[in-house]
């Protein structure tokens, strides 16, 4: 695979994620960690602009975080995959290399 | 694969050391290394061993100091980071003359070329921060 | 010693920092000062007070269950805001279900959380003596 | 006027103290009183004496200290969040069995009550943070 | 005057500004410092929102955090008022609070 | 030692945080390195290459004139979002002057800075061995 991209922030606080979306290439992954998973939920004001990335890029959202912060697997956004810090292991190695957006 | 892993921010103002952490501790037992930790900004403040938190709390210097001991781990911490922020070990205590030093066991204070000789060592390089 | 109105304003989501952790210390503190204490949940700060929270996974302490023993210091008054809450996707269920008994009202347990809209909570804020931000 | 001030942040990370620093002396000038400085959450780190910025830099820490030495202003570390930091005097040191300890000179560790006792007291209530 | 807003965060990157222009009561001054001071600028994505926040709110920004920052003070949005540190200082003594968008 | 190819992203305005300026000195040790080298600007990362940087007034170094010195460590490849740039009301000519000298090219003086969409710099950004991010 390309380049994993994490994402720590809240799309509600910060341009973060909007600007890894912007600069992610086609077939890039996608990995929201710690404040970042908020964008992974569904029904909210940056609920389209996430979807609409998925078009081109794999994104996935670390469940620990979601549960720590009490948002339910069930409302996370269709398709996108819930890992843990196992798997967020996995996707570094299976990537070429690793981007954060702090 | 082998990782450097840097590390931006203090402990616990900001989750950044605590995933750090996660993620070293499922790299290694996914059979992976981890060859360096680099501390940066205001990450060189996870390497003071005068830290004493709450007891139902977790202690995440000790947590660093604990798994580079058992798996042999380089916690480096930037001198320049350092000086900014108080994070002093004996021998830049008598050259600066500072009376006294708080640097936690197994971390050493070095140059910013180690952060650089990570990434180029290692097969992935990995940033934890804000 | 004077009784003052004190805000403390909380933006910022759980876990990924600590402010929410530490500003809760700090209100806990203050209701022992018997001052006038509000709390106001806007932006991410509403997260905060998300049911559920379970930190098993990521080795933190929830401090979640705090919130509900603000009651019991007599910090009865958290507004939150609802343009905020509506742009997460969230409503009241998705809270917690904070309450606080009325030793004036035969102990009815009434409820701590009080839904505004961002113009009435700007009113709030403007009686204020003193905005502690986190 | 009578000012309590809060700084949320540590030397150099954030512009936070440089501000908070810039506002009480400008308050000073203007013939008010600065009452107390809080320092909490990572703004404990204002408070050690280990800090050696490059010489073409500011000394936020020795700032700080000289103005409350020249202006009677009480600096106060909220103990809480310096035992998560690793800020230490020596009672707390030896409470703590810690072996050292690292204050600078005109700041004193003590409860989150002076936060709230400075809102109290003083006219206006300021915080400086991230 | 009633409330004096600090807000210190660049509104290109966080939400602070426009939470406390949503949560600023008519006849709040608004203060712009450190990276707050991008927010000022004229001819940027977010003039417009402080432009309409300066109907019911007076906009102040910080001069030496704009020198710093090389932003020009000719190109500051008409009506601001550019102020120093004793500007500042000022204000808080003439609000009757000061509340802080960190 | 192994060449790699190495990406500096800044995201972050000057002197509001402390990031800019400990980017730059992981920069500067980077180049003796002798890897291939970029930097990226993006966001209000823009702002730290801007003009006429004057910190008289907040007391605080101003280290705009070490960009100036990047060429000479032959560090000469600076990508900006031209996205960034037009959000924030910006143009090239509100940016510092940066150049390098072409020993190749009878030390001809050339621009370091290149001004690229985020399509453009998405694709810089794919071929990085290492992110470095600040």
């Amino acid at each position: 695979m390309s380049t994993l991209h994490t994402v720590n922030k809240s799309p509600f606080e910060r341009d973060s994620l909007s600007s890894c979306i912007r600069l992610a290439v086609k077939g890039s992954a996608i990995l929201l960690i710690e404040d970042g998973v908020f964008g992974a939920m569904a029904g909210t004001d940056h609920s389209d602009m996430v979807q609409a990335a998925m078009k081109d890029a794999s994104v996935y959202v670390l469940g620990p975080d979601l549960a720590a912060r009490g948002m339910s697997e069930d409302r996370v956004i269709d398709g996108i995959q819930i890992i843990d810090y196992s798997g967020f292991v996995n996707l570094t190695a299976e990537c070429n290399n690793v981007q954060s957006w702090l | 694969m082998k990782y450097s892993i840097m590390v931006n921010e203090g402990p616990y103002t900001h989750q950044a050391s605590d995933t750090a952490l996660h993620f070293c501790k499922a790299a290694l037992e996914a059979g992976h290394e981890i060859f360096r930790v680099f501390f940066y900004h205001d990450g060189v403040n996870n390497g003071t061993r005068f830290t004493v938190p709450p007891q139902d709390d977790r202690n995440i210097q000790q947590e660093w100091s604990k798994l580079a001991s058992a798996h042999d781990i380089d916690l480096v911490v930037c001198i320049a980071a350092a000086q900014r922020r108080g994070i002093m070990d004996a021998d830049e205590a008598k050259r600066q003359g500072i009376d006294g030093n708080n640097i936690a066991p197994g971390f050493r204070i070095s140059g910013l070329g180690q952060l650089i000789e990570g990434g180029i060592i290692a097969d992935r390089q990995l940033v934890f921060g804000d | 010693m004077a009784t003052k109105k004190f805000m403390f304003l909380n933006r910022k989501a759980p876990y990924g920092t600590v402010y929410a952790l530490e500003s809760l210390e700090v209100v806990l503190i203050g209701a022992a000062f018997e001052q006038d204490v509000s709390l106001a949940f806007i932006g991410d700060g509403v997260y905060q007070i998300a049911k559920n929270q379970n930190t098993d996974g990521i080795g933190m302490k929830n401090f979640s269950p705090t919130y509900k023993a603000l009651g019991d210091y007599e910090v009865t008054k958290l507004y939150v805001e609802k343009e905020s809450l509506e742009a997460r996707g969230l409503t009241l269920d998705d809270l917690m279900d904070l309450t606080w008994e009325d030793e004036d009202d035969d102990y009815a347990e009434k409820p701590s959380i009080r839904l505004v809209s961002a113009a009435e909570l700007a009113a709030v804020f403007d009686e204020q003596d003193v905005v502690l931000s986190f």
